[in-house]
């Protein structure tokens, strides 16, 4: 865990010195390195009985005060095994990737540096024995992808973004914040297992609050409906930063936070049907907003914001299981899909615009082969990973209510449908842009990564296989983590087959569609209207609703209230004083008789003053 | 202890007598670092185990009214006097003063000597003594090296806050005479006094007020806080640290001790006016800030904002909160120094405090971003720095007494971020502006490295580490916690007498 | 004339009482030496009769000091307090802690006026003779136990004054100053008289003892001649120490008086003034405190208000201390309002370190006058003192911040004694008004203590490096004072007599304000009443 | 007849009024003088009169030390007086109001 640390602290010490490649390569190390230890502990763990796969360690006293005992230790089971593998698996990849991706950056090493802290932090999101030290974790990937998103702070628009990021996080980290407050209001305790064995004593109400407020915080890392609106602008970020936090891992630790208060959801009342919808109709808005964009990026950005949210789907339904699975391929497939697409831009020369791509399946065979093999995977074609780790989302919705599947299963469509036009556009076609362009492959650096992360999209399915339930390797290693909180499969296999035929059926249709209007043409206006390229137009609603008369009512305060107010009020005492002064300073005329007057004026009020006294 | 204080004074009287530039500048800066050694000792020498006052040494001043010249440090003012003897050297080093540097250094130093006083006197003579000296080298200070408007701000200052001491001036009287109605004796000795007097709920309220009016224009506590924008930008470099840093904490200090100490009972009894007033500077602060076109104000808004948050943690009156606030109190001086140490650069190599011609400086000036960037994300409260140490802490014990302004303050977790970071935007993010590209933008150099690193490392070390700070505040926090939630409550005064009776 | 006294002895036998000469020693070696000095300057040579009359005007300062010290340890034993003189002197402790005041103040005054008074050589001579006769009738209003004797008092001490005021020739301002002073002086002795009167008429005394004799054991069937008595009293002695709204004249006479005269009026008028309400209101008229002193909360209130407040929008240095000693004069008030023990030791505390810090300050304003080359000097004026004259500007401010109440000062110590008694005495509204005015005046302290650091110009500046040095010598810390006088007059390399007051007000200042407790025992000590 | 001791008193408190009045309303510093020494001969009065209505001769007395007073005040004032306005055409007081504020 602490590799990536080390990896970023050297980086920052020596980066500079070191020649361009070998700061990389040296971060990349230490990645795969905390990779390899995360193979070992999770053999470790794989070699205990299934009951006893967990296991507890305190590094040191972190924050005590009162009864308040917070470590710096981790939790080990066999949840946070599963992140750890694929977190830092899939994070070596891009390292790698990025070595060839940033090799002409003047700011090579910083970058390493920020990456490599990513990964820390995201361990210790995912290793973190207590809500707090989690939290650090949480805030710490906030953090990092805020520079690594404002990396090339030079354009206002990535700077702006970056921001955004970090501020929409922290409107969530409001919710996670409460939430860790009320349990230590009511269990005195902050510790993941003191918590879970005492989650039972919670009236509803209580458990239900801190089910919301927990997934308010998981809304805003993870990107959902309302707080969706900082991945998309997220996409200035250099292209690996997307695959890596906005596709593999950041924006999975709200799905990992819900897996991992699962105790909690369960015993609350009606937070898992808001957790289902929330999460599928961010899957349908976002599905629909991708169909129109035409930055590469950002149908890649709106998949994954829909993606996440059958994530959502998933725990809000029950599936735990199925919510990591998804999570694990998504993963896989997802920074598939970022590091071609960077592996695109970076042939294209920091070209974007898929309408200005086409036919570069010629050109650059290697990323259009992965890429495709992506697509398919997301798409939900059978037999691809993204087949079976959707199905099972899926079959879980269905089972909670036929709504759910509906919509989701419309989103399916919808997710072959734009992946495929996004695929078509770039890599089919006609030639679109100036053939002044010189088109190139990746380097080896940077396509060696592709294929085998090209490997496990096609095969990560195998992981969870729905045949027999020797095959449900997933569940059976997460079972004890969730326990009784997972919902029991009630459908008939024969149900689970039709569904999962519908599901290919669903990606065939959609893959269709793409086909029919995109392979020839890549301009067709009537479907891709104004309103879903432009995301519904929420962002603009918030930038107009929130931001703008926000800096007005700021604008206010600091122009109004507190010259006018409170400092007038400050100063107007000083100011009354002077102009007492001033009018009292009249009546010092210099005049004897004047101040002969007074003073018998004075007398007369002393004698006065007297008279009321007097007889008494 | 008492070399603590004596040390600065003897400097500053060395250093006036010397005169002569350079020189004098630099045993201004030796007496500093040697005053900082001092306070390692102290530190070192704290026994973690004991909530009570430790190192106490008394000396008979004025005996006709009970004064004495009483010192002692406890777990609260330890941290206090710590960050007070980092930051001078600090400070003075940073300074780049040319006029008089004589003076300035010792004003610098009886300013240090005050200021440590004010959080060792365990006399309220003594205290409000320390606690109005500190005004007159702090006026010198502002007034004399300041910026255009030094004149105006610096008697904005101290007319406001010596306006304040007046009412704490009346209330330490007014206590004192209590106790000698009911004992007999006069004496200004906290402990006395705090121990062994009784005073009804309504004359603690009273005397409360009195006392937090004070504090809560030094601090300052919304809306309270009119000198502190002004004051922070016409003050030149080496006083604001120290005056947006440490002197602002006497005010919470002076909360803390005092209030708490003396007027448990009210103080459980006010505890929400203090907390509304608290959240609504945290809320007002951060709103401001956001608009702040003005560095400094920047920072004193922001300030508020923060000292909202530590004022929040202290009324909570749970072992967390107020640990919190302790801890915070430290910190926010430690991250507020390191921020008007950048802007103390920036403005060195651009003659502006606006934000206005920014931009950009990343590009020239990585390492000073970066660091710059350390130093926002401990004032935003990231985990891992130390900002959130006692920002988690202080939300959490207002959260456990005060559930509904904890839930109002913790939005200034958003709006912290959402200033911050759009400062630090529109200074180190985006395109370079014009005039930068034209002159440049020098590195940070090796001299202001030395001045901020060890802020920084104090910065990430106690975001990571904090147990050695929190061991040695929490018991003193316990002790004063234990005395709130047990103190009497004496509805009038008809009841004490009956009390006392019986 | 023993025949005479003789005859009527056979007729009617006159008592004559026992006369203690020792009783009233300072003020007879006041007048003696007055009239000394007057015999000797005009016999010795004129070129040197200007140091003669100095040295000796200030030995008899001296020796009354002696001789006042002297009585004090007399006076030290219990019981040794006695009414002498028919019962029209009081020897006791508070008479003599105020002959040892108007010594101190009369001695600073004289070595202060020898260089800072703008006099023909013949007239120092008068400038002396004039400061010990006034002393003296100060000194006899602080004694007096007769209220005809603590008129005469007055009177010796304010014709003095009148004259003093309009000493310098060639002094236009000194002139209107004197006739305003002399002209409400005069009308408000009348009335102060015919409160006497009235009293007289209502007890049938003017002596305080048999005042209060009569006022404890006979209940008035109508006290309102008394309390009109009373009221025109307290009217004449609010006049001396300028209280509002009797303060009209102070301000216009102490820019007009030359400034060690200033000092002088301040501190002993005002000082005699306080003694003679002291004495007055507690040993005669302590049976009506419930009638007077609400009244003396109301003028003190309103005294402290007026001064801070107008100093605020002054300009010319002088008129702006003359504001600050009516603001400090309400401070002084209320101690007397306190109405207890503790609050009148306050009173004297405060009186004593004020009147210390007063006469150095004018000291050093009359100085700052000399090196400015101009009377009525601006506060604008003072800009660039530090430069021109260090030592000056580092006394001035020292000065400014004991009046305002800077820690480590006596003023500080004088300003918490005062609102101590009164919070003691559960006077909060007005301890609260006098904090405010505190803060208040805090904004003309300031402002005039900043001045001397000011640059006069940024051309004067630049040109003005070489001075820097002996300017940072001389602002440091507060107790960097005594060490550093040195320096700042060998920096002048002149050690004149004006210089010794400057140094003596700032050193008692700040070292009576770091070791304060045996000053503040004394003035409790003094106080006799309770 | 009689004429009561209270008339008197009445008598000397009116002229004491009187001389007050003089002297805030006129102008001309002798005039404001002679009033004020009025205002001296009130009080004089009223100390005769309550000496014979108690039958004290102290009272009496005390008229003595005032009248040497008030002689020492004629004398030190109008040396005043005479040096300032020696080079004045008038003895107007409202001339004298260099200093005010």
């Amino acid at each position: 865990m602490l590799l990536p640390l080390a990896g970023s602290v050297l980086n920052m010490a020596f980066g500079k010195r070191l020649k361009r490649p070998y700061a990389g390569i040296m971060a990349s190390l230490f990645v795969a390195a905390s990779f390899v230890l995360a193979v070992v502990t999770w053999l470790d763990l794989l070699a205990k009985p299934s009951g006893q796969r967990v296991f507890d360690f305190t590094l040191f006293s972190w924050i005590t005060s009162g009864s308040l005992h917070l470590n710096v230790g981790a939790y080990v089971d066999p949840l946070s095994v599963t992140m750890i593998l694929f977190v830092t698996g899939i994070s070596s990849l891009i390292h790698i990737y990025s070595i060839g991706y940033m090799s002409h950056d003047e700011r090579f090493s910083t970058f390493f540096m920020y990456l490599n802290l990513f990964v820390f932090a995201m361990l210790v999101l995912v290793l973190s024995d207590n809500f707090v030290f989690t939290f650090l974790g949480w805030e710490g990937v906030g953090a990092t992808s805020y520079w690594l998103i404002s990396f090339w702070f030079e354009r206002p628009t990535a700077a702006a973004a970056g921001k955004k990021a970090f501020i929409v996080n922290r409107i969530g980290d409001f919710g996670y914040l409460t939430a860790v407050f009320l349990l230590f209001t009511y269990l005195g305790s902050l510790s993941y297992g003191k918590v879970f064995a005492s989650v039972g004593q919670l009236s509803h109400g209580t458990v239900t609050a801190i089910a919301l407020l927990f997934f308010v915080g998981a809304v805003g890392k993870s990107a959902q409906l309302p707080l969706f609106v900082w991945l998309v602008d997220a996409m200035e970020g250099p292209t690996p930063v997307s695959a890596l936090i906005h596709a593999a891992t950041m924006v999975t630790a709200g799905v990992y936070l819900m897996a991992r208060i699962s105790p909690i959801l369960h015993l609350s009342l009606g937070v898992g049907t808001i957790i289902a919808f929330v999460g599928v109709v961010t899957a349908f808005i976002a599905a629909m907003a991708a169909t129109s964009q035409t930055d590469i990026k950002k149908v890649l950005a709106y998949s994954t914001v829909s993606q996440l949210g059958y994530m959502f789907l998933g725990i809000g339904t029950g599936q735990y299981v199925a919510a990591i699975f998804l999570m694990v391929t998504h993963a896989f497939y997802k920074a598939l899909l970022f590091l071609g697409a960077g592996s695109v831009i970076h042939g294209m020369h920091d070209e974007q615009n898929i309408k200005k791509m086409g036919a570069l399946r010629k050109l650059m065979p290697a990323t259009a082969v992965t890429f495709i093999l992506a697509w398919l995977s997301i798409a939900g074609l059978p037999p691809f990973s993204g087949f079976w780790s959707k199905g099972d989302v899926l079959a879980g919705a269905y089972q909670q209510s036929p709504l759910l599947w509906l919509i989701g299963a419309i989103t399916a469509i919808l997710t072959a449908y734009y992946m495929g036009r996004e695929v078509y556009l770039v890599f089919f076609g006609k030639q679109r842009f100036d053939s002044s362009v010189k088109v190139h492959e990746s380097p080896k650096v940077m396509t060696v990564p592709l294929y085998v992360l090209a490997i496990l999209s096609v095969f990560g399915g195998a992981l969870n296989l729905p045949i027999s339930d020797k095959f449900r390797f997933l569940e059976n290693w997460l079972a004890p983590v969730f326990g009784h909180a997972l919902t029991q499969s009630t459908i008939s296999s024969s149900l689970r087959f039709v569904l999962g035929a519908a599901d290919g059926v669903f990606a065939i249709v959609g893959i269709a569609l793409a086909s029919s209007l995109w392979i020839k043409s890549s301009s067709r206006p009537a479907a891709e209207p104004a309103f879903l390229a432009a995301a519904w137009g929420i962002d603009r609603f918030y930038d107009r609703a929130i931001a703008r008369s926000s800096t007005r009512l700021s604008q206010m305060f600091a122009d109004v209230i507190e010259v006018k107010v409170v400092d007038r009020a400050t100063m107007s005492v000083g100011a009354l004083v002077g102009l007492v002064a001033r009018y009292v300073r009249k009546v010092q005329s210099g005049y004897i008789r004047n101040y002969a007057l007074y003073i018998t004026i004075g007398a007369i009020l002393i004698l006065g003053y007297f008279v009321t006294r007097a007889g008494a | 202890m008492n070399l603590l204080i004596f040390v600065p004074v003897v400097g500053a009287i060395i250093v006036a007598l010397i005169g002569s530039k350079q020189l004098a500048m630099s045993v201004a800066k030796v007496v500093a670092l040697l005053d900082f050694v001092l306070a390692v000792v102290v530190l070192i020498q704290f026994n973690t185990n004991s909530g009570g006052f430790q190192g106490v040494s008394s000396i008979s001043w004025v005996p006709a009214f009970g004064i004495s010249w009483k010192l002692g440090v406890d777990g609260i003012s330890l941290f206090l006097v710590l960050l007070t003897a980092i930051l001078f050297p600090i400070a003075l080093f940073g300074s780049k003063e040319t006029k008089s540097v004589g003076s300035y250094g010792a004003w610098m130093l009886l300013l240090e000597a005050s200021l440590i006083g004010s959080f060792l006197s365990l006399d309220l003579f003594g205290f409000f003594l320390m606690f109005e000296l500190t005004l007159i080298p702090s006026y010198f200070l502002i007034a004399r090296w300041g910026y255009a408007r030094a004149g105006f701000a610096a008697v904005k200052f101290f007319v406001y806050t010596f306006f304040g001491s007046a009412f704490l001036l009346v209330g330490i009287l007014a206590l004192v005479f209590i106790h000698q109605a009911q004992t007999g004796t006069t004496t200004f000795d906290l402990v006395t006094l705090a121990n062994s007097t009784h005073l009804s709920n309504t004359a603690q309220e009273w005397l409360l007020v009195a006392f937090t009016i004070a504090f809560a224009i030094k601090a300052p506590l919304f809306p309270l806080h009119t000198w502190s924008p002004d004051t922070y930008g016409e003050s030149p470099l080496g006083p604001v640290v120290i005056i947006a840093s440490v002197m602002a904490k006497l005010g919470i200090y002076g909360m803390l001790r005092f209030d708490l100490e003396l007027f448990p009972r009210a103080s459980s009894i006010l505890a929400p006016l203090l907390l509304t007033l608290g959240v609504a500077g945290i809320i007002y602060g951060a709103i401001v800030a956001a608009s702040a076109s003005h560095m400094r104000r920047f920072v004193a808004f922001s300030s508020l904002s923060h000292v909202g948050f530590i004022v929040l943690g202290l009324f909570a009156l749970t072992p967390q909160g107020i640990s919190g606030a302790v801890v915070q109190m430290f910190n926010h001086g430690i991250y507020t120094a390191a921020l008007l140490l950048i802007i103390g650069f920036i403005y060195e190599r651009r003659a502006r405090m606006g934000f206005d011609g920014l931009g950009g400086l990343q590009k020239t000036a990585p390492l000073m971003a970066g660091i710059a960037m350390i130093v926002v994300m401990a004032s935003v409260g990231l985990p891992g720095l130390s900002g959130f140490v006692g920002e988690f802490l202080i939300l959490l014990g207002a959260f456990l007494s005060h559930r509904w302004w904890a839930v109002v303050g913790a939005t200034g977790v958003v709006l912290s971020a959402v200033y911050m970071l759009w400062a630090y935007q529109r200074i180190f993010h985006g395109k370079q502006s014009e005039a930068i590209a034209r002159d440049g933008f020098k590195e940070i150099t090796k001299a202001e490295l030395a001045l901020v690193i060890p802020l920084v490392a104090l910065i990430i070390f106690l975001g990571v580490y904090p147990k050695p700070m929190l061991d040695r505040v929490n018991p003193t926090v316990n002790a004063l916690v234990a005395k709130v939630a047990h103190a009497p409550s004496y509805p009038s005064s008809a009841n004490y007498s009956a009390q006392s009776k019986g | 004339m023993s025949f005479l006294i003789a005859q009527v002895a056979s007729t009617t036998p006159l008592k004559f009482p026992p006369i203690e000469y020792s009783a009233i020693a300072p003020e007879l070696i006041m007048v003696v030496g007055a009239i000394a000095v007057l015999l000797v300057s005009s016999l010795v040579p004129r070129h040197i009769s200007k140091a003669v009359s100095i040295t000796l005007g200030s030995l008899v300062a001296l020796v009354s000091l002696a001789d006042s010290i002297y009585l004090a340890f007399q006076s030290g034993s219990p019981g040794a307090d006695k009414a002498v003189l028919a019962g029209a002197v009081a020897l006791d402790k508070f008479a003599v802690f105020f002959y040892v005041l108007f010594s101190i103040v009369a001695l600073l005054t004289l070595l202060a006026g020898r260089e800072l008074m703008n006099l023909d050589r013949g007239r120092i001579t008068e400038f002396v003779i004039l400061v010990l006769l006034s002393t003296s009738g100060a000194m006899l209003m602080a004694s007096a136990l007769d209220l005809i004797v603590l008129f005469l008092g007055l009177e010796i001490l304010s014709i003095s004054l009148y004259v003093l005021v309009a000493m310098e020739s060639d002094n236009d301002r000194g002139r209107e100053s004197s006739i305003k002073y002399f002209m409400l002086g005069g009308f408000s002795s009348a009335i102060f008289l015919y409160g006497v009167a009235l009293v007289y008429g209502a007890t049938g005394s003017t002596n305080l003892g048999q005042i209060f004799t009569f006022l404890a054991n006979n209940l008035l069937k109508s006290n309102g001649v008394l309390l009109a008595g009373m009221g025109m009293i307290l009217v004449g002695l609010g006049f001396k120490i300028s209280a509002v709204p009797f303060h009209f004249w102070a301000p216009d006479v102490y820019q007009g008086a030359p400034s060690p005269v200033t000092g002088f009026m301040a501190a002993t008028a005002k000082a005699a003034g306080f003694a003679a309400l002291l004495r007055v209101f507690y040993s005669g008229f302590i049976p009506f405190q419930s009638d007077w002193v609400p009244l003396i909360g109301v003028i003190a209130g309103f005294t402290m208000l007026v001064g801070a407040v107008l100093a605020v929008v002054q300009t010319d240095v002088k008129r702006t201390l003359a504001y600050s000693s009516i603001n400090q004069a309400g401070f002084i008030l209320l101690g007397l309002y306190a109405a207890s023990a503790r609050g009148v030791g306050a009173s004297l505390y405060f009186l004593i370190t004020y009147s210390v810090v007063i006469v150095g300050a004018f000291a050093t304003v009359g100085a700052i006058e000399k090196v400015l080359g101009k009377s009525g000097v601006q506060i604008e004026d003072l800009r660039g003192l530090s430069k021109k004259a260090p030592f000056l500007a580092f006394s001035f401010v020292t000065l400014i911040l004991a009046q305002a109440g800077a820690p480590f000062t006596t003023g500080f110590l004088a300003k918490f004694n005062v609102v101590l008694a009164a919070v003691s005495s559960k006077h909060y509204p007005v301890a609260l008004i006098a904090m405010i005015s505190a803060a208040i005046a805090v904004f003309f302290y300031l402002r005039m203590a900043l001045m001397p650091f000011r640059s006069v110009s940024v051309g004067a500046e630049s040109s003005a490096e070489g001075g820097m040095s002996l300017e940072d010598s001389q602002y440091g810390g507060d107790s960097a004072v005594m060490v550093k006088e040195e320096i700042s007059i060998d920096a002048k390399s002149k050690l004149d007599s004006a210089t010794v007051v400057i140094a003596a007000a700032v050193i008692v200042t700040i070292g009576l304000g770091i070791w304060a407790g045996p000053l503040i025992s004394i003035a409790n000590r003094a106080v006799l009443l309770f | 007849m009689t004429v009561p001791g209270s008339w008197y008193l009445v008598l000397s408190a009116l002229l004491f009024s009187l001389g007050a009045l003089g002297f805030f309303t006129r102008r001309n510093v002798l005039i404001m003088f002679m009033s004020m020494e009025l205002m001296l001969n009130a009080v004089n009065l009223t100390f005769v009169t309550f000496s014979r209505m108690l039958g004290d001769i102290g009272g009496q007395t005390l008229v003595f030390f005032v009248l040497v007073v008030a002689a020492a005040e004629v004398v030190v004032g109008l040396g005043i007086i005479v040096a300032i306005f020696r080079r004045r055409s008038s003895a107007t007081a409202d001339d004298l109001s260099i200093f005010r504020g």
